[in-house]
């Protein structure tokens, strides 16, 4: 739907107000929530992947050169810098 | 119209007679209606049945106030319900006694055209149980001439399967036995 | 979105975690709180499941943060219908898959069916229709996700609500000690109804969580699965703590990972001994209120359940006799 | 036309689901809901429909499973009554908002407290406003034809609405009686499979029943409205359709003697047919009184009703239902509305007929006719009238 949805019509709406786009949240940027944001240590970083599987947004992505990075919709949480193995993840405050 | 009523009690059938005999009235190609008293009664508690039988379409969806014909599938119903009571003047009491016609009219006083027949007697004989409704249905038939017998055989054999055999056997050996007293 | 799925191409490196499947079946961009662990054991069941899976999904925190019109954040065909019978809106997903097949308008492999509850939708106010769906043996897998309270409507007590929590229908106060009944035990209830499969998982445990949920869906039947899932905002605890307070729950004995097999229990996570409850419940502000005799009563309730467990794992017969039905027609 | 076969008037309906290839049955038992879904049940155990019945452990969940399997795309039926219909209550609205194209008779009886398990409409009455297609019978051949008639009209994309039918309890549904048949070539060629709509598809996801902000859920109840209003005509064409398939052609509102009767009688259900005898015994006895029958409950022929009525100078309405504490009972409530906009329009009084299964006579319609006459004349003494109270 490329109109924004509170101006939608009802004549726009699905039947049933079915939705046919599976998947459609990620155009919502939830990293916008975040006053905290992890950063990796690459130097202490095995690319274990465990950030990666903790995170409750998938908000970490694997990076080409296989290090792991937060996208667009870490919230901030802090789960992964918790649960790092070797703790190379580190919790820092958004900049104003 | 012709609209019978059956009363009897909770397991003796009285509601499989008044379909039977809707269904063997629409075999014949009229209109017809089989109803029970739709109450919460369970077995050996007094009930009625329905059934109306026409020419037409049939529109009543009420109770039958003011029957034609009566069938009282118990006799011991006589002393509680009195079902002639509302009786049409020219309508027929179908009762199942072992009694006599001048036995029943000095009990009861019943002014109406009689058709008595011992039902126990032949369900026990025909059947080996006392259920008493295809053989009362054979002496309505033989009172009224409602159905031909043979209309019966069709709604029996459906709802009675292997059984089918016997319960007409019951209905043709009442139409026999019955003792027709008018008034 | 750019970023997302980059990983796919990647090759495996000997790390178990890059083991795991990359698709995102409940995608980023959901509105669940910050360190939620419902979340993300949503995630990881629905990455087990695969894609050939139907989603009935009851109400509560999990469908409002993820079907807001015109957005989802489901990947699977999904369906919200009510709170209370999520369990027979599944039963009639599974009717209708059998009779399209058995007449021939589907054809392949069947998806499998799955039921999503939280836990007032499944012990409280689902309990009925879950019972049913057990009980005629529906081809389904039910997950609770269990938050131990109605997070959803703002932190009330539910069954599943544990001893001593406060929230905000189980206040502590001068005459209370918070919830002051034991958790109702859902895996007990589903065990009695015979089912083939019955589990306990946590996604602190993610490896047992996805080998349990596929086998829960690889079993013909009914199965069951209790997902414990730490809420930050209703248990007032750290948003990082979220995976840690779900391995304490097993290493303290309070949520023992285990499965039921065809009424043989197992239990398939093993802590070489238990650590004091007190380690779990500290983290926790539900529990702040909570004193040394309180403590020392459910520590001692969680070391009597736990052995009980330890026990029925141990016995050589099964808790019921399992049941094959023939085939029939 | 076909020949007459006498059968159980639930019967009939079971085997109008069975022509109707029913798929998905999710039933759960109440009185006198029961012969239908007993008579369904045989059906499938003896492999004479292929469909798969759901024995649920509630009408809730027969509702829910019910809005499972239609999700999923097979014609979906279930049948209940009373309590058991006010315990749907909740999934009646999303069934119907999620644009299910679900099949449900309600056997119609009264609802508790007290318990009383006949027949009045009082059930249905409570959820006149669940934005499904609701349509009422008279007798076991509407009961047939409008069951068959009612899978075509719920699944036609351009209505996918669910549909109940209306069937009053025991006094039709538990009678005996004749009624014509359909082949089941003649059916198939009437009604072709379901084609879904949306469903719930791995190969082509979908999610249903997501939850709308204040910013878009009015476009939704919007969007519904006006779906059920537009069912008009499609309902229409199909009955249309069956009239030439079977000689039997309904109406949204029907009529019975209107031409120059003065007095209108309006009632729904099997009591029309009562109310018909009445009426010839009083059309013979002189009385200009003639009958309007509703047959469309939703959506409301509001057009229909007012060119019936507007040109009568008296309107009775026969509830089957109150509404307590109301300006109107139900029914009255709707045809006084209908009827509010003409600039000339007829007095209406209401009463309230039959209710928990008590016997209505065509007595009973004479009287209330004769009550009315006389109450019109002084002014009207309540709001509505309740027939045979004693006391």
């Amino acid at each position: 739907m490329s109109k924004a949805w509170d101006q939608v019509t009802w004549q726009e709406l699905e039947i049933g107000g079915v939705l046919t786009e599976p998947g459609s949240a990620r155009a919502y940027r939830t990293g916008d929530w975040r006053s905290m944001h992890p950063v990796w240590d690459k130097t202490r970083c095995l690319k274990c992947g465990v950030c990666w599987t903790v995170c409750p947004e998938a908000g970490i992505s694997e990076e080409p050169d296989g290090y792991f990075e937060m996208n667009d919709y870490c919230k901030g949480c802090g789960i992964c810098a918790k649960e790092c193995v070797t703790g190379c993840i580190t919790m820092v405050p958004e900049e104003g | 119209m012709i609209e019978i009523r059956f009363h009897g009690r909770g397991g003796q059938g009285a509601v499989t007679s008044v379909e039977l005999l809707a269904l063997a009235a629409i075999e014949e190609g009229k209109f017809a209606q089989g109803f029970p008293s739709f109450g919460p009664e369970r077995r050996g508690a007094p009930v009625m049945a329905f059934c109306r039988v026409d020419d037409r379409h049939i529109r009543l969806r009420c109770k039958i106030l003011q029957p034609d014909v009566v069938v009282v599938l118990d006799a011991s119903l006589l002393g509680i319900q009195n079902p002639p009571a509302d009786l049409k003047p020219h309508g027929i009491i179908v009762l199942n006694t072992h009694k006599s016609p001048g036995e029943i009219r000095q009990e009861y006083g019943y002014t109406h055209t009689l058709a008595l027949v011992d039902a126990n007697q032949i369900a026990r004989e025909v059947l080996g149980v006392p259920i008493v409704n295809t053989a009362m249905t054979g002496a309505l038939l033989k009172a009224t001439g409602v159905v031909k017998m043979e209309s019966l055989e069709a709604p029996l054999k459906e709802r009675f399967g292997p059984l089918a055999g016997k319960n007409f056997n019951a209905v043709k050996a009442a139409y026999e036995a019955t003792i027709i007293e008018e008034r | 979105m750019e970023k997302f799925g980059r990983a796919e191409s990647q090759k495996f490196d000997t790390y178990a975690s890059r083991m795991l499947p990359r698709d995102e079946f409940f995608t980023s961009g959901h509105r669940a709180c910050q360190g939620c662990g419902e979340a993300l054991a949503v995630r990881w069941v629905c990455k087990a499941m695969g894609k050939d899976a139907i989603i009935a999904n009851a109400t509560g925190c999990m469908e409002i943060v993820s079907s807001g019109m015109p957005q989802t954040s489901w990947m699977h065909p999904w369906i919200h219908v009510a709170f209370e019978n999520t369990a027979a809106v599944a039963s009639g997903i599974d009717t209708a898959l059998k009779i399209l097949e058995r007449k021939g308008k589907l054809t392949g492999k069947m998806p499998k069916v799955v039921a999503m509850g939280g836990d007032g939708g499944t012990s409280d106010i689902g309990l009925q229709a879950l019972s049913g769906a057990l009980e005629r043996g529906t081809n389904f897998t039910y997950f609770c996700f269990d938050n131990e309270a109605y997070m959803n409507t703002g932190i009330q007590r539910s069954s599943a609500t544990p001893y001593g929590a406060m929230t905000t229908t189980s206040p502590p106060g001068k005459k209370s000690i918070g919830q002051h009944t034991w958790k109702k035990d859902m895996v007990a209830i589903a065990v009695a109804h015979e089912i083939p499969y019955v589990a306990t998982v946590t996604p602190s445990y993610l490896f047992d969580l996805f080998f349990k949920v596929r086998k829960a869906l690889e079993t013909p039947g009914p199965a069951y699965i209790s997902v414990l899932s730490v809420c930050p905002t209703g248990w007032r605890s750290a948003t990082d703590l979220s995976v840690r307070l779900g391995r304490l729950a097993v290493e303290t004995g309070v949520f023992p990972l285990y499965e039921v097999v065809e009424g043989k229990y197992f239990l398939t996570v093993q802590p070489p001994k238990l650590r004091p409850v007190k380690d779990y419940l500290r983290p926790q502000g539900r529990f702040r209120h909570l004193r040394e005799p309180e403590i020392n009563f459910i520590q001692q309730q969680v070391q009597a359940r736990y052995e009980l467990l330890l026990q029925k794992c141990q016995a050589p017969f099964p808790e019921f006799a399992p049941v094959h039905l023939p085939e029939v027609g | 036309m076909g020949q007459r076969i006498g059968m159980e008037v639930s019967i009939a309906v079971s085997h109008a689901v069975q022509l109707a290839r029913a798929e998905a049955i999710a039933a759960y038992p109440i009185t006198p809901q029961t012969h239908i879904v007993e008579h369904l049940s045989s059906l499938v155990a003896n492999g004479e429909l292929e469909a798969e019945f759901v024995t649920v452990e509630s009408e809730h969940s027969a509702m829910s499973a019910c809005v499972g399997s239609a999700a999923t795309g097979a014609r979906t039926y279930t049948a209940t009554s009373s309590q058991g219909l006010a315990l749907m209550h909740e999934i009646l609205f999303i069934a119907s908002g999620m644009r299910l194209p679900i099949v449900m008779s309600v056997a119609n009886r009264a609802l508790s407290a007290p318990l009383n398990i006949w027949n009045d409409h009082g059930d249905i009455m409570a959820e006149k406003d669940i934005g499904w297609i609701q349509v009422f019978v008279e007798n076991g051949q509407e009961s047939f034809d409008h069951h068959i008639m009612a899978f075509k009209i719920a699944e036609n994309h351009q209505v996918l609405l669910p549909t109940i039918i209306n069937l009053d309890g025991f006094i039709l549904t538990h009678v005996v009686e004749p009624l014509e048949m359909l082949s089941q070539e003649t059916v198939d060629k009437f009604l072709p499979p379901l084609v879904p709509y949306h469903r719930l598809d791995h190969k082509k996801p979908v999610t249903m029943g997501a939850f709308a902000l204040p910013e878009l859920y009015a476009e939704t109840k919007m969007a519904h409205q006006v779906a059920l209003t537009n069912s008009y005509q499609p309902i229409l064409e199909v009955w249309r359709e069956w009239g030439e398939l079977t000689g039997r052609h309904y109406h949204p509102v029907e009529h019975y003697r209107t031409e120059g009767a003065k007095v209108l009688l309006l009632i729904m259900g099997s009591l029309a047919e009562v109310a018909e005898v009445a009426v010839d015994e009083m059309q013979d006895a002189g009385q200009a009184v003639g009958l309007i029958k509703p047959r469309l409950w939703r959506p409301f022929p509001f057009q229909d009703l007012r060119q019936a009525l507007a040109g009568a100078e008296l309107v009775i309405v026969c509830d089957r239902a109150m509404s307590l504490g109301g300006a109107a009972n139900p029914v009255m409530a709707e045809v006084r509305s209908a009827l509010y906009p003409l600039a000339k329009k007829p007095p209406v009084l209401g009463y309230a007929v039959g209710l928990g299964g008590r016997d209505v006579q065509p007595q009973a319609f004479k009287d209330l006719v004769a009550h009315a006459l006389s109450e019109i004349k002084q002014g009207p003494s309540e709001e509505y009238y309740m027939v045979g109270v004693r006391g």
